[in-house]
């Protein structure tokens, strides 16, 4: 097992046709994610061509994608500016997961997306996010599939790249994961580091878990606090932007240290605080991991 | 975006909150006849995108035309917090009876817009937060709903016993959340919001941080970008696609995905040395992208020597490989580089790399380590 | 208050809605100039705020200025279910490929604005409906979030097949809620919605019915009331506060309460007379509004006989029968009064009417009876 | 016992300075009522005098009076423009029956304003409603007191006179009454007949219920289908405008016919085939009431 995703997981890609949708609907094809569907309006009837001959049919809208496939989770490539429709039409078409990649969705749109997708029921992970990877199982977004090998370790983050380093150093020394997630680094995130973290603790075949954050807000501080009350499994921490001034966006929308708060420093100590390992640098993770399991 | 002062106040003005009259100087002589035409007693305001304008004595009473006039020569041209002042606002001195805060911004937490209010204005909110937290009401928006006028009501209402001031400002409350909504703001605040002897409510100071995933459909708002304003290096940057922040150290950094970049930055911290700057150059392999990050990072007098960190990912290391070797051969450069590639393909990237000569690691510290080296070398 | 067919246009093409060029004749010369400028052929539509102008005759085709002129002299003064025609709109004929559906009102059992729509257009929605429900569309929009792109989207789809025609009006029915809200809107629709042959969609018919509960807030949209459009004693009965509805008996009915005064015209049939109007005068006992009252019901030829049916509630009975008495001294009338007054202070009430000389009853179906019987015996 | 209000009702009156406000007040504290506070905007400090000496504390908002007197129904007398943020305030304010007697509200502020009472758990009667009446409890609204007098009927009604017209009839002929309700002429009401017909059924006191509707809409309908499945007490009904014009408003914004649907005669119709005898006049009411309790 893993969290979020399953063998039952049925995915629809919405924006299958743009160039990121194309390409990344072919990755994950390979990967052997189950996609079943597609979305491009106006599209409906043609069909996208898989790797090894698979065919993917394409439809205008979630509602007829999910009537015609049973599909139960969506990722999103469409542009920004009808990003957050198309969360709300994956919320409406009833299915439970939705994975927004694109980056850059206004934060206003994102704040009546996600109230909406509260009110309808369905989890979003992102946006601005790279999706998760369930090794061997499914692989939604754009996480990359060689990097990952199966063992015991849950990932999830709020970075990318800082991701696959993680992943990559606890590959190369055998650790093994059971899925990686990255949350996304904007300001307003459908999962959180504790919907993470609780789905961990539940998952059996998770042991540990590497929690990355960064700069910014206090999830990580919030996610500490839960760890220490309701968490039985170790978790490692990684905390990107010890050098980052004050007051300046770190790339991510929602990395940045505003007045006093979201330091580094202070998200670190607070993690410590808290019984949880922190990684004064990447290559350092792998260390507290293999400590946390012995 | 960070909008300045007189720009957050016409955003205001347009939705109706009650900001006196002020107009833009850029010369001493043009100072000086605004604070006539406003009627002499005036206040000079630099325009920069910096807190702490006051303390830094960018922020001045004049008596009269002559002192607006003396007072804008020492403040224009000025440096605060590194920023060059090119503008300041002119704006009718005030009688003030009492100083309040207004802010409302984006709360993760909530993933909702909050207002802040406190009677405890005219200072840092976030100190009052930390120390008096009592002196501080906050609403959180559902935006659902917007702000409802029972909300604007209990905020006005805890900053004023007066009925008057209360009304006024229940208005300005719901005229702020018009223009925080209108303008796809990030955070809009009044501070100080006044009230004057004759029981008048006023925003005096005005802040507005812009989402810039909103400017592409705001172009009222994305107009009034001050580039003058910002480090030319920071416009290359943002023409370029970049995201780009510089910082006071030597080692200039050049990586893909921002996680990835802080994550690097404290890095070189970690083994003794001092980054340049934050640099994401994004996933793509474009030569031109990579060209234009080395023409930033070089343009820094500061930087002694240069590192990329790539992890492949999705796009191929051998793509990002030909992509830096062909920008490398479009640009000249005097200091020392070392790549760090990895990833998918990572050993046709790095042949290509040593082929073209140039220093290649697979390992992030490994690559850290060196350039922190040889940046230590480059001043001894 | 329901607009006119030109003036529900000018709505739809301020909100972006492809609506075809027109103005307004109010003569025949005028409608021949109308008809040359848009290039001769044109139809000529009959603006009155009823059903049925087509089967009535008060729409159309003219193949060139001369015979717009012509219909335009025909339709303009014609009575269509007893309204005159006071203006005829000339606009382009179009070539029509298909006729479709798209409305949005507000639905009591949801509580939200609900959109139907149809690829059956042109006809009477409500007979689509009932027969052949399958060809209907419904969409409930949330007031908390407002019509969704995807919507929008879902309801396009249901009408056309070709991706050009769903997006066209996919934005179409966007612009059409946008449109509905923002002017206070209770019913917006377009019937029909065409498809050309060259691919376009066009609305060539335009309704919409105002919340009257909205014009207070919405200038622009109440000064688009045209009282020559309504009878006159609907717009005094308007004026002076009262809601009024003629209908075509002969016992004025006077009456305070909706449900009270539609209970009393039922009353006066039960009796086998016929109710000469809806007249709801409030729960005032102000003798302006009782006067005002009179001289709308007087107004009407038909009427034979007048009833006066006022349940007292909190206003009391003595103060209304006071307003009743200082009323009939103002003004004059012919027809038999008979006046029905019940609740507080009843007693008293009674006294003042039988002083002044008026019949006066305590019972409900007492003074139906008497008022059936007068305006008979008026008849005979 | 009675519906929707009980021995501890403590109301606020939203509005209490108004010209109607006061007057209201005044009113429903000389029933008997438990007006507990007031609430005008810049007057809170102030008192409003009652009959009696009684004086009623004024907050200057719905969250000020709660948290100081405990109440838990809100009147609303408020001019239109105010009206459905006076509603949304009351149901943010945590009271449970929220009765709006205004007239005039716009539509769509209603729609907005009925969704976030679901959001939050009031109970909205109206508005454009004359309120209701417990006989010999609480009395919230302008039903004039005088007319009621205590008994076993339950009544119910989309009028105000007309209501009172049936009341008055039952009392004079000893018919009293245990809850009157009008739940008002507006399009969008936040309280149903189906809601009034559930809470007489279980309410003990009431023996049986005086149903008055009017054309426009099909809650009459509805609330027949509902009387037919669950309810055990005897209704009657009566429906006003059988001889309005169809298209054409009487008075109240709901009682319209809209083409073919919404007539009299197909509530009548209705009404009966579900098994509740419908008065041809109002006076025929106390007669089919009598045979209801035989």
């Amino acid at each position: 097992m893993a969290i979020f995703t399953n063998a039952e997981t049925k995915l629809v890609v919405q924006g299958i046709t743009g160039r990121d949708g194309s390409f990344h609907t072919t990755q994950m094809m390979e990967y052997g994610t189950a996609v079943v569907a597609g979305v491009t309006p106006g599209k409906g009837g043609q069909s996208f061509k898989g790797p090894g001959g698979k065919s993917v049919p394409i439809f205008n809208s979630m509602d007829q994608a999910v009537a015609a496939t049973g599909a139960n989770a969506s990722v999103i490539f469409v542009p920004p500016p009808f990003a957050a429709g198309a969360i709300m039409e994956a919320a409406d078409s009833g299915v439970a997961l939705v994975i927004a990649i694109t980056e850059g969705v206004p934060v206003l749109d994102m704040a009546r997306a996600h109230a909406f997708a509260r009110d309808r029921g369905a989890r979003v992970l992102g946006p601005n996010c790279p999706g998760l990877i369930t090794v061997g199982g499914a692989k939604i977004g754009i996480l990359p599939g060689s990097i990952v090998t199966p063992g015991p370790v849950g990932v999830v983050s709020r970075s990318g790249t800082l991701t696959y380093e993680a992943v990559y150093q606890l590959t190369s020394v055998g650790l093994g994961q059971t899925t990686c997630v990255g949350i996304g680094g904007d300001p307003l995130i459908g999962t959180n580091f504790i919907d993470c973290l609780e789905a961990f603790e539940a998952d059996p075949e998770t042991s540990a878990v590497v929690m990355i954050g960064e700069i910014g807000g206090t999830d990580e501080q919030d996610a500490a606090a839960f760890v220490k009350e309701h968490m039985s499994k170790p978790v490692v921490g990684f905390i990107a932007g010890q050098t980052a001034p004050p007051g300046r966006r770190m790339g991510h929308a929602g990395a940045i240290v505003s007045g006093a708060g979201g330091t580094a420093a202070e998200k670190m100590a607070v993690l410590e605080e808290n019984g949880i390992p922190v990684a004064k640098r990447p290559a350092d993770i792998v260390g507290l991991v293999r400590e946390a399991l012995a | 975006m960070d909008l300045h002062e007189y720009q957050a106040k016409e955003r205001f003005r347009a939705a109706g909150i009650p900001v006196p009259p002020g107009e833009i100087a850029t010369t001493p002589a043009g100072a000086e006849k605004l604070a006539e035409d406003l009627g002499g007693k005036v206040v000079v305001k630099a325009q920069v995108h910096s807190g702490g304008r006051g303390k830094a004595g960018g922020v001045k009473l004049a008596a009269n035309p002559a002192e607006a006039k003396a007072h804008a020569a020492a403040i224009l041209g000025m440096e605060i917090k590194g920023l060059t002042v090119h503008k300041v606002l002119i704006t009718p001195a005030e009688d003030i009876d009492t100083e309040a805060y207004v802010g409302v911004l984006i709360d993760r937490a909530t993933q909702a817009p909050t207002f802040i209010v406190s009677a405890a204005g005219g200072i840092d909110i976030e100190t009052v937060a930390h120390e008096t937290p009592e002196k501080i009401r906050k609403l959180t928006v559902d935006p659902r709903y917007g702000l409802l006028p029972h909300q604007a009501y209990w905020l006005a209402d805890f900053l004023y016993d007066d009925p008057s001031l209360i009304k006024q400002t229940t208005k300005i409350i719901a005229q702020l959340y018009d223009s925080f909504v209108n303008s796809g703001s990030s955070m809009a605040e009044i501070n100080p919001l006044i009230t004057t002897p004759s029981g008048e409510v006023k925003a005096i100071d005005a802040k507005m941080s812009i989402d810039d995933n909103e400017l592409y459909r705001r172009p009222e708002v994305a107009a009034m970008r001050d580039s003058s304003s910002e480090p030319p290096a920071e416009t290359l940057a943002r023409e370029a696609g970049l995201s780009y922040v510089k910082l006071d150290g030597d080692v200039g950094c050049c990586v893909n995905g921002a996680g990835l970049a802080m994550a690097t930055m404290d890095l070189v911290k970690y083994y003794g040395g001092a980054p340049a700057n934050f640099l994401d150059i994004g996933g793509s392999s474009n030569p031109d992208k990579v060209v234009a990050a080395l023409e930033i990072i070089t343009a820094d007098p500061n930087v002694k020597s240069i590192l990329f960190n790539i992890f492949g990912g999705i796009t191929r290391c051998d793509d990002v490989a030909n992509g830096i070797v062909e920008a490398m051969s479009r640009i000249d450069i005097e200091q020392p580089i070392v790549i760090r590639l990895t990833g998918t393909n990572e050993e046709i990237a790095l042949k290509i790399l040593k082929d073209a000569g140039f220093p290649a690691y697979t390992s992030m510290d490994a690559v850290v380590e060196e350039a922190v080296k040889l940046a230590k070398g480059a001043e001894a």
